[in-house]
């Protein structure tokens, strides 16, 4: 298991929960199952989310690994200039 | 829009009086090309001034006093060493305008004839006391710098008539000029505020004295109470305070992108100090 | 990805030669966006709203049309009906509706309709006989009069899931994120400051306006020249657009003049794109200035409300932020990246951060280096500086104290890797400018500064040649001498000399797809890419020697430019040098190429400290900046000067951003100040010299350990600036410009 | 619209165009010659991209018309280098990294070559006034400035 941690904006769609509990292996499969867990995730999913890895963002990918133990935070899509 | 070079300022006269629609001269042509080029104003006429046979002269008069064509250039102005050891003032306002390719092209007559209230040379002219002769169909006519603009883009000169020479008086003993203009950069802005001032001493008390505002009011002022601050006195700081006072009184400006009614009116009176200071130093004989 | 053999010593890397695109550029041979032409090429002109906000009534062209120079003319109807694409949603329908109006213009500078003539005089006059009925309707350009209840609403609908109820239709997106418990924290602080701070959009001012030329034909293949930080999004957006398939469009990306983000989206593209489908010919456009300020994207505008807790010890107890950016009239404004910027430099038990994105009746923000974070860290770190004067603190000894390092949870969630703030703060304590003497009227500010940095989709592809030399295609436009870092790159692992290295930037034909030049990614992705393409190559030269000599692919390596027997066992052969193999490749098994494909994930963030000198006229309130100094982390510097400029352009931009520079609007909601003349950007008489220092802290998703460079350096410029006019001035500034009538108006009020 | 035909001097070399007397030298220059070295930045005098010399007088082509030039002898950044052999400005700005993005290249080089011919000694601050009409986004003029202080030095040297 992986525990998510969710940026606190994101409560609201979760039913309060701002760590997240979900079976992954890859930032892919971390998505997908986020949304099985917490339908109304899917809304910032699609408006675009990175997700940090021991502190390594992933900025887009979704077969990123995630190793066992690591910390796992979602993010808001990081845009630059 | 039509071209025309003519050979003399009579013919140039001739062309605008006869002329439809908008006119304009071309002397440096900084302003009447931005105009053009933003479609702000587009000349059905345009009328290029610099063909005409010494039209970027500088001369030096008999009698102490200079006369310039109306194409001589700010560069060309600066690099006069004579007309800047008599008008450092004038020529350091024309030296103010834009950049160093500004002042390849840029001209007294144009920054006059932009009708700017902001014009940079345009108060050290007033201040100096310079004129103009204004060729028009009916011949020539001696203007005073401060009769010529009328409002912003504005000026007292009538259909068919133009500028066609620059005089600045002599300098005389004992007398110095000075301008100072506010801007938010070091260069490259337009005057928030401008002030020029040119004075006359006997021994340490100024004698005569023109204090002239830009960018405070719908056109240059040129301010009598300011002179009438520092006339009689040796400028110690009562008469500076005072001039300072004045020439905030004066002040009629407008809030616009470029600075409030409050920095404006603040402002003149500790530009006014300062270029007062300056002209005094050089009426010295101190600086340059 | 996995990061094998990372390098720490290095021959090419760390060097400072000449780039390779030097001489065309100082020759005036390098062609930009404006420079191209083509046979029977038509020039384009666009109409453009006078109004901030307006219903489009009517648009008659007809008097246009019948002009016998005018070969074309096009409204939104010109895109609307797109056979492939009917349903154009999300950024793409936003970027259709910013470049050509739909129903409603939306800010003073929508386009409207658009021209093609024979002359770009013709095209201009051209604009003149179209007629536009407008229905003026209210407008709204300040962010927080933007959120108000009366506002006039710009769009309804255009909100995301995110904003929470009972908000004004206006405000789009709504971020909230931190951890622990703030009114706890500022309970334990022994001062509490609380204060607003407000910025006004400013713009990147890239001295090259957006120019392209684009040919489309009625067989749906089509051309485009254009000055873009990436021409992949390009095609893919004016192929959306058009309605055409993205790869019959080959963009090739022109020279570009600047874009510091704001060339990483299409204005005049498919405009133009539009334009000669019509009229079956290429057509030029290039903007104006004045264009370039109304109708592209400037920065968003900020209204900002801090909360800081300070323990006497110069401890942080508490952190909080409010953050409303507005970004135009459509979604995008970064709130969200401001808030969780805005508080990363520091350790923070207790932070709380919100943005959000709220939509005004202006041009559509884009991207201005490291967008979203300069307003938040000149908020933030003006509070974090009044804390520590009305303590009694040193502010680089309280940043310190508070300093985030490896495994601080950062105010946006996880937990930071290596990192290099605290070196950058070290470096400026032991800097002499900190412990310089200040002259009287002078006052000094510092800062911190963050950025995330950025990946991205990269592909790069190196060819050997029969000679030895090397052509290396790479995606992202260079913007600030990346050939040269990329050559280098190559270098370090190929072993050949740079000046044997020779770097295009392919066209959307001939590589595959590249992310734009923008989150810093360039020499970190776009190097990596090139790092893991010459290693691709070298696995083949080594592959060809060991063929050669009879020995297994394994026991060859690669060294100083030569294959050579991995160990004495492997046998006793003579190194083959890379021309050698490659003169007999096409006899030995075909041409040798490199090439790499993928989105590496491991930008590294980056921190810089700024320490900055300012001298204040107290009877003008004029400043100066008498002093600047820029100490960032770069990881690894590749071409050390190119990153000292990327310091010194950054600072440059900052002060500029600090002073003079803000986007002005009249009450009639019209831009007053679309020209150099006066939206103020510095003049080389304004600056001092920028002193840089390089701090290196290897980034560990890098193989050189390199860290974008390019954004990060206009974050702290803001605050640090702030921080020094304000003591100069003996009055907090809060409102940025800190133009001359601002200060001297502060100075009035403070008596 | 009738069209003006001019004879000039462009780098040395005599040339002809025809054109409106709405378009300026620098739309002439690029549209007409086809030399594209000098850009237009603002079309309003204020970024200095488009600076030539005109009869050795440096100016904005952006605030001249076409038709002025007119038997005169003008200078872009593509006369600059002597053949192939580059000015020493040139080799100075890219070895001292004083370009980034190389947009305002072509006028920084007119004008300071300009500066270095009126005024062989410059101050620090001479060169910053001097260079204040040609604006630069990308490197905070300090490379800039740098590039011609050595420059002006070693053909003080030179000479």
């Amino acid at each position: 298991m992986v525990e998510v941690h969710l940026w606190s904006g994101l409560r609201s769609l979760t039913g309060g929960q701002q760590v997240v509990e979900v079976e992954a292996k890859t930032t892919g499969d971390l998505l997908r199952a986020l949304v099985r867990a917490h339908p109304q995730l899917q809304g910032p999913i699609d408006a675009g989310v990175s997700i940090a890895i021991d502190g390594r963002v992933i900025a887009t990918g979704l077969t990123e690994p995630i190793p066992k133990g690591s910390e796992v935070y979602l993010m808001q899509r990081l845009r630059g200039g | 829009m039509d071209y025309h070079s003519p050979a003399s300022f009579a013919e140039a006269s001739a062309l605008a009086a006869n002329a439809t629609g908008i006119t304009r001269f071309l002397a440096g042509g900084t302003d009447v090309l931005v105009q053009l080029r933003s479609e702000l104003v587009t000349p059905d006429t345009l009328i290029d001034l610099k063909k005409i046979d010494g039209v970027s002269d500088i001369n030096s008069n008999a009698d102490g006093s200079w006369t310039l064509g109306v194409a001589a250039t700010g560069a060309e102005m600066s690099e006069h060493a004579e007309l800047g050891r008599d008008w450092p003032g004038v020529v350091e306002a024309m030296d103010l305008i834009g950049s160093t390719q500004v002042q390849g092209r840029a001209t007294l007559t144009g920054n006059l004839c932009n009708g700017s209230p902001a014009a940079d040379s345009v108060p050290a002219m007033v201040a100096a006391g310079v004129s103009v002769t204004v060729t028009g169909p009916e011949g020539d006519r001696e203007v005073a710098v401060e009769d010529i603009p009328t409002g912003p883009g504005k000026t007292s000169l009538a259909k068919g008539e133009l500028i066609s020479a620059v005089h600045i008086p002599a300098r005389g003993e004992n007398g110095g000029d000075a301008y100072l203009r506010f801007i938010p950069r070091t260069e490259m802005d337009i005057a928030v505020v401008g002030v020029g001032v040119n004075l006359r001493l006997d021994g340490d008390t100024v004698t005569e004295a023109r204090v002239s505002l830009g960018a405070v009011a719908p056109t240059v002022l040129l301010v009598e109470d300011c002179a009438k601050a520092i006339i009689g006195s040796t400028l110690d700081d009562a008469a500076l305070d005072a001039l300072a006072a004045a020439a905030s009184a004066a002040c009629n400006p407008i809030d616009d992108k470029r600075g409030t009614i409050a920095f404006r009116t603040e402002v003149a009176g500790v530009l006014a100090k300062r270029a007062a200071k300056i002209a005094y130093a050089r009426a010295k004989g101190e600086q340059a | 990805m996995a990061l094998d053999d990372r390098k720490s010593e290095f021959t090419f890397v760390g060097t400072r030669p000449n780039r390779p695109d030097g001489l065309d550029k100082v020759t005036g041979r390098a062609k930009f966006g404006a420079d191209m032409s083509a046979p029977g090429m038509l020039h384009g002109a666009i109409l453009r709203s006078p109004h901030a906000h307006a219903r489009i009534v009517k648009i008659d062209t007809s008097k246009a049309e019948a002009h016998k120079e005018v070969k074309a003319v096009v409204t939104r109807a010109d895109f609307a009906d797109v056979p492939f694409k009917p349903g154009l949603e999300g950024e793409f329908w936003n970027v259709l509706e910013n470049v050509m109006a739909g129903e409603k213009a939306l800010y003073d500078g929508h386009a409207v309709a658009a021209v093609a003539a024979t002359s770009a005089l013709a095209a201009r006059d051209a604009l003149k006989l179209i007629e536009v009925e407008y229905e003026v309707l209210p407008h709204v350009t300040d962010v927080d009069k933007a959120m108000a209840p009366d506002a006039p609403v710009i769009r309804e609908g255009a909100a995301d899931y995110s904003v929470p109820e009972g908000m004004h239709p206006n405000v789009v997106r709504y971020h909230e994120s931190g951890h622990g418990d703030v009114e706890a924290g500022f309970a334990e602080a022994d001062l509490v400051i609380e204060d607003s701070f407000v910025t006004e959009a400013t713009h990147q001012g890239y001295i090259e306006p957006h120019a392209c030329l684009g040919m489309l034909g009625n067989d749906g293949k089509g051309e485009l020249w254009c000055t873009t930080q990436g021409h992949w999004i390009a095609q893919k957006t004016c192929a959306a657009l058009l309605g055409i398939e993205t790869s019959q469009l080959r963009v090739t990306a022109s020279e570009i003049g600047g874009g510091f983000g704001g060339k990483t989206t299409v204005f005049i593209e498919p405009v133009a794109l539009a334009l000669s489908r019509k009229a079956n010919r290429p057509v030029k456009l290039v903007m104006t200035r004045s264009e370039v300020f109304r109708a592209t994207g400037p920065t968003s505008s900020a209204s900002m409300d801090i909360k800081i807790g300070m323990k006497k010890d110069g401890t942080i107890s508490a952190a909080q932020g409010v953050f409303r950016l507005q970004g135009g009239a459509f979604p995008g404004a970064p709130g969200d990246m401001t808030a969780m910027c805005a508080f990363a430099p520091y350790n923070l038990t207790n932070v709380k951060q919100v943005g959000y994105d709220v939509m005004a009746n202006r041009p559509k923000q884009a991207a201005y280096r490291a967008p979203g974070a300069p307003m938040g860290a000149f908020a933030v770190e003006s509070v974090i500086d009044e804390l520590c004067k009305k303590l009694g603190l040193d502010p680089v000894d309280v940043r310190l104290k508070n300093a985030a390092h490896e495994g601080t949870k950062a105010s946006y969630g996880p937990r930071y890797e290596r990192i290099g703030l605290v070196e950058t703060l070290e470096a400026a304590k032991a800097h002499p400018h900190y412990s310089a003497p200040l002259k009287p009227g002078q006052g000094r500010g510092i800062s911190c500064g963050f950025w995330f940095n950025h990946g991205g989709e990269t592909s790069v592809s190196l060819a050997l040649s029969e000679d030895g030399s090397a052509q290396l295609m790479v995606g992202t436009p260079d913007i600030g001498g990346s050939r040269a870092s990329m050559a280098l790159m190559a270098a370090e692992v190929l072993g050949i000399p740079y000046e044997n290295i020779r770097v295009t930037i392919a066209d959307t034909a001939t590589l595959g797809y590249n992310d734009v030049s923008h989150g810093s990614r360039v020499t970190y992705a776009s190097g990596l890419a090139t790092i893991k393409a010459a290693k691709h190559a070298v696995e083949k030269l080594c592959e060809r020697a060991a063929a050669s000599w009879g020995i297994p692919t394994d026991a060859v390596k690669w060294e100083n430019g030569c294959a050579v027997p991995s160990g004495p066992n492997a046998g006793d052969f003579d190194p083959r040098p890379l021309a050698d193999i490659t003169a007999h490749m096409g006899s030995t098994g075909g041409p040798i190429s490199g090439h790499f494909e993928a989105t590496p994930e491991g930008a590294g963030v980056s921190f810089g400290t700024h320490i900055v000198d300012a001298e204040v006229d107290p009877e003008t309130g004029k400043t100066s900046i008498t002093r600047y100094t820029v100490i960032q982390d770069a990881g690894k510097a590749i071409h050390p000067t190119y990153v000292e400029g990327q310091y010194q352009g950054g600072a440059a931009q900052g002060i500029g951003w600090a002073l003079n520079e803000e986007y002005i609007y009249g009450e009639d909601g019209r831009l007053q100040n679309s020209i150099f003349l006066d939206y103020r950007i510095p003049v080389a008489s304004d600056l001092p010299m920028i002193d840089t220092v390089i701090v290196e802290v290897p980034n560990p998703g890098h193989p050189f350990g390199v860290r974008g460079v390019g954004e990060t350096g206009i974050v702290p410029p803001l605050a640090a600036i702030a921080n020094a006019v304000s003591h100069a001035a003996g009055v907090r500034m809060r409102q940025l410009p800190m133009s001359p009538p601002r200060i001297l108006a502060a100075l009035k009020e403070n008596g | 619209m009738s069209k003006f035909h001019v004879s000039t001097t462009v780098n040395g070399d005599t040339v002809e165009y025809l054109c409106d007397p709405r378009e300026t030298l620098l739309d002439c220059l690029r549209d007409k010659l086809n030399l594209t070295g000098a850009k237009e930045g603002c079309g309003t005098g204020d970024c200095g991209a488009c600076s030539v010399s005109v009869d050795g007088r440096l100016v904005c082509s952006c605030l001249m018309l076409g038709v002025e030039a007119e038997g005169k002898q003008i200078e872009t950044v593509e006369g600059i280098a002597d053949g192939d052999v580059l000015h020493p400005l040139q080799k100075k700005f890219i070895e001292h990294a004083a370009l980034q993005c190389g947009i305002c290249t072509p006028g920084i080089l007119v004008a300071a070559k300009s500066l270095l011919e009126k005024n062989p000694n410059p101050t620090e601050e001479e060169a910053r006034y001097w260079l204040a009409g040609n604006l630069c986004r990308c490197t905070g003029y300090d490379k800039i400035i740098r590039a011609v202080m050595e420059t002006a030095e070693e053909l003080r040297e030179a000479s």
